[in-house]
């Protein structure tokens, strides 16, 4: 534990992730924007680090920030790869400022090893949602038939998750057939690739999709389409906007929203009001400082409603009820 | 040397680092704390892994090779030396070394023997190097026991008197680079080949076998720096070092080694990847916007490398 | 009338050309002499643009042109012939022949080929070469290549209105004796639309064909005679400032080898790619020169001894013992030392400073435990630099920047230096001028009476009687004859051509 | 001689022998592999690598590189997505606009690349490595990280229209790639382009503008990112700056695998073509194989080493960089 107690009036407040170039992150960083305009302070005062999918990257940007702020500074942060989390958490409290990390964390690493400087760390648990997204797709599909899976970079957590939920569903589903299941890196032109390699090798026997992503979902459907398929089902991971576009319209039969815009704007408030003095996080019960983001399910019966309240509008939250919407 | 070159051609040779004093300076000007000794070393050995992998692949280069396989050889190097260290220890890092060694050795021989382009045979060994990664994780993030992390490599993450241990090993790796560059007969021949490999074969050198140990270099340091990030990180993952290869690269390019071999070297990497170093710090410094970050790279790099390569020594650019 | 009036030309820091004056006048051959290094390539690309000059003008009929690049120089009718070979190996001839001048063959942007061909057969039925314009160009032999050059530039016969003038770098010195005619009169015939500067180190030649010589020395003309009273030795003494010994293959020099010490022995050794046997020995300070028509087969077997080819059957010996692996490196730990005829390919390394050249073949020598000895290399340079008395600024001079008499002194050197009893000398005095040729014969015969043997392959014939011991014609791979050429007993020319064709 | 001449004629057939020994294998193992339905996928796959492919190879067949495809391709599909939009959202109207204007851009792009390497003499490698990042920064810049999705049903018909079984996009791929050959074999350029990979500073000395040709190959190289960046917005109706993502390394090594040379001056778009095909054939035959995941990227490796190798003339070589 560093300089722990340091607080500053007005820290600078900073968004570290992966990349600009997908939705999901996108919709982080606009979360962060939210809040950041709840301060009365311009979107640009929230200074975006971005790794590429780098975590040498990561970590070297975090360090020049903390060289360049010090203390005076509050850090919201997707490590990248787990084992970049302890580096970045370390150099964070050493500098006396204030970190709050999502999604990739060792299990031995702990927000109150570190007093006040680590606020707090939110992961999803993806094994239950994921569970239930391959539910819906077994049900459409009538219970029988073959199907295949698409994951994200193999070593990822979440899409160890979203493969052990799909696992998990497939014990009660004893005629639904598991052909194939193949790591497409999250990207909608490889999915593309793989699956029409599926449909060469299992033909007419794949009767629905379950994918860990729905950035992969679209090279699917697409992958189909070019094939005049249109009703194979397909399930998706993440929510965004195209895929609850494409979930009304029956082409994905459900994807999950972890509401990223309301993580990115949390994190970063935990983080600033940390920094502030505004609470005190060693204060906090250890379930205040890890714990679980929403999850909501998606499928095609609610998926209007669920558009209107959260895609074309994003909800007013207060960033001061930290634990709101967490999952319990 | 000859009296009479014209002043540039005599700056030639200092422009990579009047290049490198000029940023940091442009940078100190924007916040002079940038400057302070304290930072500069934080900032140096955070590139510890990245310069280690680089300088490795200046020899590649220095024979007018390319080494793209140098990120998936790091990416492995994580893997095994993670998975290794509760049986081996030290022993580990020994390992680690030894795998980087011989698949920097196959891209050698694949190169020399069969006479695959480098640009293609280090890109393939790299997919192969991935795959064992892949393979040997389980294809999962894994991470060190704390306590055979300290007792195994401790003193590689520590600090004296404030400069840190990893920052001390780097420089001594530059230096043993240096010194077999240019005090070594391999270093020597590495030149030659890169200057005229003809004259270097009609001289009864074997040049093959220098090749293939420029290669065999380059995936050992690469596997040096996956076990320095690996160490740091405390883990390792068949992804871990992504993000490494082009800042790799573009380090070698800008300190002023040319893609035609025979010119520059492990100094001119040293001082690019401090190049490399302070230009994305900067982006902190001048609060570049997210969306605009790539392009500011992009053409802070072209400017560097238009200030920085000596083409007196290019007959052609290609 | 082509002029060129006080030009000036600098490559970093070389003084190059010193306030050249040179005039061509319309149907004038000019011969152009001098040293090696003596400025005589450059002063042509000024004048074909492929060089910028400094200061100074070049006039064309009184008016001031100003040259970017060859294409302009092309356009006012000049076109050069360069001393290294210009066809881009990987097109066709008739590409190569009308390269950058394709607009005539382009209809609606797609190129006609069977008029293009029709069009390159007419250039090359100028030269009497009878070959496919559609040959890929790398498939020619040298000579044949050379050819093609000519028939390129005398292209500019038709593509150009008005005068012309050609600018032929050392055209000669890869052609056979029937080529060079053939040459010559092209030359000749071409008069009333052209003008020539024609470079060679072969003064006969020079005297011959031209009307007027200009000498070049250090970048400065020191003379411009008639050519109808010049005279071999009088050139020579001006291009080097002093009197040709004519004693020059140093033939008083020339001592008896050792009979009893056999280097080298080629048994019944059939060489790559050739159906025949060839077996000799060569003798501690013994000069054995192979002589035979250009492609009858006497690099193959410098190459084979060297250890680059390896032989189909038969054995080969050095001291004695059998060769099993072939390679150069392993020739080279035997003592064997090689002068590659591309210089500036396989002999020296541009890019590397002269004490870096030396040891390229014997860094074992000059290290301990892998770690150079810089000082100790630096100190061979000198010494070396000293003995040749080879023109550099320093040891740490870049070898590429040198002129071709002082590279091959240095590539002599490292094998001098490194103790190669056994030297393969390849054309070693090729594109050199008389001192520098001068000098290598001296060193020829220094490392005969230090006991080493020699393998000659002569830019002359008259070289190779003049330093040899023994010669061995070479025809079609085979070897025909064996001369002894001890001195007052030797061969005339005559003996040697019969046998050779 | 005869004998080295015809195994240089057999030699340049080498990459077809090695696609199709592949394809068998393939078959062997799984006969489903051997279909039309799956030629089609490996032709809509193949497409906008092929046209990205076709554009390096003239930079190639120059002896220069081109690393700057991923950024251009990025700047061009989503530039061309906006303006589709823009213009009434159908190539039935104005929206077809969109395609000269793609195509534009990529030349512009390709024209700045040529530039900052012929003037700045920088070496294409690193010009073109650095302009790839100003480019993937431009499409960051332009779409703020969002995606551009297109469902213009007519030019989505590249990919659902299918004629003897194939989607449309393989038979315009088809035409440009003709084009492209044309200019290879039948144009001056295409011609010089020979010239300046084997020997640069012959046919600089034989009075050829190099700067200019080189600036001209790498404009002629965005044009053809620029179509392979429409296709691959065909492909999958979403233009997005991922759209440029894993072209570099793909298209260079089908360059090579096809048989042209690295250092220049041989080959041309046919072996692209061949090349291509290659990889994408062992990409889709390692799916329809089920060759596990994480032995994927090896055994890629491992079958683009042998493809090198056995179309390499090593008699010819005496070594490679
Ligand atoms: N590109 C260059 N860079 C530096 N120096 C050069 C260059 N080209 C030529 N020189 C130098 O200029 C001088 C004149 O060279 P040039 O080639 O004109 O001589 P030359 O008379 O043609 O000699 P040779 O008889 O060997 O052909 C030499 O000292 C040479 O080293
Ligand atoms: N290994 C080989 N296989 C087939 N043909 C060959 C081989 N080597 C040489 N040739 C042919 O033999 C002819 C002469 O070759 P080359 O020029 O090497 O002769 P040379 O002995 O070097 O002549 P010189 O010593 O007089 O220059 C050429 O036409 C060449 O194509
Ligand atoms: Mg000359
Ligand atoms: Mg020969």
């Amino acid at each position: 534990p560093g300089r722990a107690g340091a607080v500053t009036a007005n820290p600078r407040i900073a968004w570290s992730y992966r990349d600009r170039t997908n939705p999901y992150w996108n919709a982080i960083v606009s979360g962060g924007n939210a809040f950041v305009r709840s301060l009365g302070m311009p979107e640009s005062a929230l200074i975006n680090l971005i790794n590429e999918g780098s975590s040498e990257k990561s970590l070297a940007d975090i360090q020049s920030l903390l060289s360049r702020y010090g203390s005076g500074v509050a850090l919201a942060v997707d490590p990248n790869d787990m084992p970049n989390c302890r580096p970045v958490v370390e150099a964070v409290s050493k500098a006396g400022a204030y970190v709050s990390t999502i999604w990739n964390k060792t299990d031995d690493l702990h927000p109150w090893d570190f007093g006040d400087n680590y606020v707090s760390h939110m992961t999803w648990s993806d094994v239950g949602p994921s569970e239930q997204t391959a539910r819906v797709l077994f049900d459409a599909m009538g219970g029988k038939g073959g199907v295949v899976h698409l994951g994200g970079i193999a070593s990822n957590n979440p899409a160890i998750e979203r493969l052990a939920g799909f696992r998990n569903a497939l014990k009660a589903y004893p005629n639904i057939q598991l052909l194939a299941v193949q790591a497409a890196d999250w990207d909608t032109q490889k999915a593309n690739q793989v699956m029409s390699g599926f449909l060469t090798r299992y033909g007419d026997s794949i009767k629905g999709v379950h994918c860990a992503s729905d950035t992969m979902a679209y090279g699917v459907i697409e992958a189909l389409r070019a094939e005049g398929i249109e009703d194979m089902p397909v399930v998706s991971y993440d929510g965004n906007p195209q895929a609850v576009e494409l979930v009304t319209q029956g082409k994905i039969l459900a994807t999950v929203f972890t509401n990223p815009y309301w993580a990115g704007g949390i994190t970063a408030a935990l983080a600033y009001y940390a920094a502030t003095g505004a609470f005190k996080p060693s204060a906090e019960p250890h379930e205040h400082r890890e714990f679980l983001g929403p999850t909501i399910l998606v499928t095609t019966k609610d998926a209007r409603e669920f558009k209107a309240r959260y895609i074309d509008t994003n909800p007013q939250y207060d960033w001061k009820n930290f634990w709101a919407l967490a999952s319990k | 040397m000859s009296g009479d070159l014209t002043l540039t051609e005599r700056m030639r040779r200092h422009f990579p680092w009047i290049t490198l004093v000029s940023v940091l300076l442009v940078v100190g000007m924007k916040d002079i704390n940038f400057l302070a000794p304290e930072n500069l070393v934080n900032l140096a050995s955070d590139f510890v892994p990245l310069l280690i992998m680089a300088v490795g692949m200046t020899f590649v280069i220095y024979i007018g090779g390319i080494d793209l396989s140098s990120q998936s050889i790091a990416n492995m190097a994580t893997v095994l030396a993670t998975i290794s260290l509760p049986a081996l220890g030290v022993g580990a890092g020994l390992l680690v070394i030894v795998a980087g060694l011989v698949a920097g050795a196959v891209s050698g021989v694949v190169t020399t023997r069969l006479k695959v382009p480098s640009f293609i045979s280090t890109l393939a060994v790299g997919g192969i190097a991935l795959s064992v990664g892949q393979y040997a994780s389980g294809q999962q993030a894994l991470h060190m026991d704390m306590a055979q992390r300290l007792h195994a490599f401790g003193w590689l993450v520590g600090q004296t008197a404030g400069i840190p241990h990893a920052l001390v090993l780097a420089l001594l790796i530059v230096a043993a680079a240096w010194f077999i560059q240019v005090r070594m007969v391999p270093g020597r021949t590495f030149k030659a080949i890169g200057a005229a490999e003809p004259a270097v074969i009609a001289s009864g050198i074997r040049a093959e076998r220098y090749r293939v140990l420029a290669f065999a270099l380059s995936g050992m340091f690469a596997a040096l720096a996956g076990l320095v990030f690996s160490v740091r990180l405390s883990g390792g993952s068949p992804t871990l070092a992504e993000g490494f290869l082009l800042p790799a690269i573009v380090a070698v390019l800008v300190g002023g080694t040319p893609l035609t071999g025979g010119v520059g070297g492990v100094l001119n990497t040293l001082i690019g990847t401090m190049i490399v170093a302070v230009v994305r710090a900067s982006m902190i410094y001048f609060s570049i916007p997210a969306t605009g970050q790539q392009i500011f790279f992009g053409v802070v790099l072209i400017i560097a490398i238009a200030t920085t390569i000596d083409r007196s020594k290019m007959r052609i650019v290609k | 009338m082509f002029e060129l009036k006080n030009v000036e030309k600098r490559y970093m820091g070389v003084h190059v050309l010193k306030g050249v004056d040179f005039r061509i006048d319309d149907g004038e051959i000019i011969g152009l002499v001098g040293e090696n290094g003596a400025g005589k390539s450059t002063l042509m690309k000024v004048m074909y643009g492929a060089v910028q000059h400094d200061a100074g003008s070049v006039l064309v009929d009184g008016a001031a042109v100003n040259f970017r690049s060859p294409r302009d120089a092309m356009k006012m009718g000049v076109g050069m012939v360069y001393q290294e070979q210009s066809l881009i190996p990987n097109l066709t001839v008739m590409e190569n022949i009308f390269l950058g001048f394709e607009k005539p063959f382009v209809r609606f942007g797609a190129i006609r080929w069977k008029k293009m061909a029709q069009a390159a057969r007419r250039q090359l039925a100028k030269v009497k070469l009878d070959i496919d314009p559609a040959t890929i160009t790398s498939h020619l032999t040298f000579a044949q290549r050379q050819l093609v050059e000519l028939a390129k530039v005398l292209a500019l016969e038709e593509r150009v209105e008005g005068r012309l003038v050609i600018l032929l770098d050392e055209p000669t010195s890869v052609l056979s004796r029937d080529e060079i005619d053939l040459l010559f009169s092209v030359v000749r015939a071409l008069r009333r639309r052209a003008s020539f500067i024609f470079v060679s180190h072969r003064l006969d030649e020079i005297i011959d064909l031209s009307d007027r010589i200009y000498v070049l020395k250090d970048g400065s003309v020191v003379d411009v005679l008639d050519a109808r009273h010049a005279d071999i030795g009088t050139i020579q003494k001006k291009m080097v400032g002093r009197d040709i010994n004519t004693e020059y293959y140093r033939e008083d020099r020339q001592a008896p080898y050792d009979e009893d010490k056999v280097l080298l022995e080629l048994d019944h050794v059939r060489i790559a790619g050739r159906g025949n046997d060839v077996s000799l020995r060569l003798h501690a300070g013994e000069v054995l020169a192979l002589v035979g028509v250009e492609g009858s087969g006497r690099e193959p077997i410098l190459r084979t001894i060297f250890g680059m080819l390896k032989p189909e059957k038969g054995t080969l010996r050095i001291r004695g013992e059998p060769m099993r692996a072939f390679s150069p490196a392993r020739s080279v730990a035997h003592g064997v030392g090689y002068v590659p005829r591309e210089r500036k390919v396989e002999g020296i390394a541009s890019g590397m400073n002269v004490f870096e050249n030396m040891t390229l073949s014997q860094m074992r020598n000059y290290s301990r435990g892998g770690v150079l000895d810089i000082g100790a290399e630096r100190a061979l340079a000198r010494e070396w630099i000293g003995k040749l008395s080879i023109k550099v600024p320093s040891e740490y001079a870049d070898c590429g920047n040198l002129s071709g008499g002082n590279q091959q002194k240095v590539v002599l050197a490292k094998w001098r230096s490194g103790g190669s009893e056994i030297i393969l000398l390849d054309h070693p005095t090729r594109g050199l001028d008389i001192g520098a040729k001068v000098d290598v014969y001296g060193m020829i015969r220094d490392m005969s009476a230090a006991g080493v043997g020699i393998i000659l392959v002569a830019d002359t014939l008259e070289e190779a009687i003049g330093l040899s011991h023994t010669i061995a014609v070479i025809k079609d791979g085979e070897i025909r004859k064996w001369f002894n050429c001890q001195p007052g007993a030797k061969p005339s020319l005559y003996d040697l051509i019969q046998h050779m064709v | 001689m005869n004998r080295f001449l015809a195994m240089d004629a057999l030699r340049k057939w080498v990459p077809l022998l090695v696609l199709v020994g592949l394809c068998l294998f393939f078959t062997v193992v799984n006969p489903n592999f051997l279909s039309l339905r799956n030629f089609a996928r490996i032709a809509i796959s193949a497409t906008p690598a092929l046209m990205v492919a076709v554009g390096v190879t003239f930079v190639i067949l120059m002896g220069s590189i081109d690393l700057s495809m991923e950024g251009t391709v990025a700047v061009c599909a989503v530039l061309f997505a906006l303006a589709l939009n823009a213009l009434g959202g159908s190539i039935a109207g104005w929206g077809w606009v969109a395609i000269p204007g793609a195509l534009l851009v990529g030349a512009a792009l390709g024209a700045v690349n040529g530039m900052v390497h012929v003037m700045l003499r920088i070496p294409s490698f690193m010009a073109s490595l650095s302009l790839g990042f100003v480019g993937i920064g431009l499409s960051l810049l332009i779409t703020g990280g969002n995606r551009i999705l297109i469902d213009d049903p007519l030019f989505r018909s590249l990919l659902t229209v299918r004629v003897w079984g194939f989607p449309l996009m393989a038979y315009a791929a088809l035409g440009c790639l003709l084009v492209a050959w044309f200019i290879q074999d039948h144009t001056t350029m295409g011609r010089n382009f020979y010239a300046v990979g084997g020997a640069e500073d012959l046919a600089r000395a034989s009075g050829l503008d190099v700067g200019r040709l080189r600036i001209i190959g790498f404009v002629l190289a965005g044009v053809f990112y620029a179509l392979g960046a429409i296709f691959a917005v065909a492909r999958l109706g979403i233009a997005e700056t991922e759209t440029g993502r894993n072209f570099m390394f793909m298209s260079i090594t089908s360059v090579v695998v096809g048989g042209t040379a690295l250092r220049g001056g041989a080959g041309g778009v046919w072996n692209t073509l061949v090349g291509v095909l290659i990889v994408n054939v062992i990409g889709n035959g390692m799916v329809v194989i089920g060759l596990a995941d994480y032995f994927q990227d090896g055994v890629l490796g491992l079958l683009v080493i042998a493809a090198v190798y056995l179309s390499t003339n090593r008699q010819s070589l005496s070594f490679v960089k």
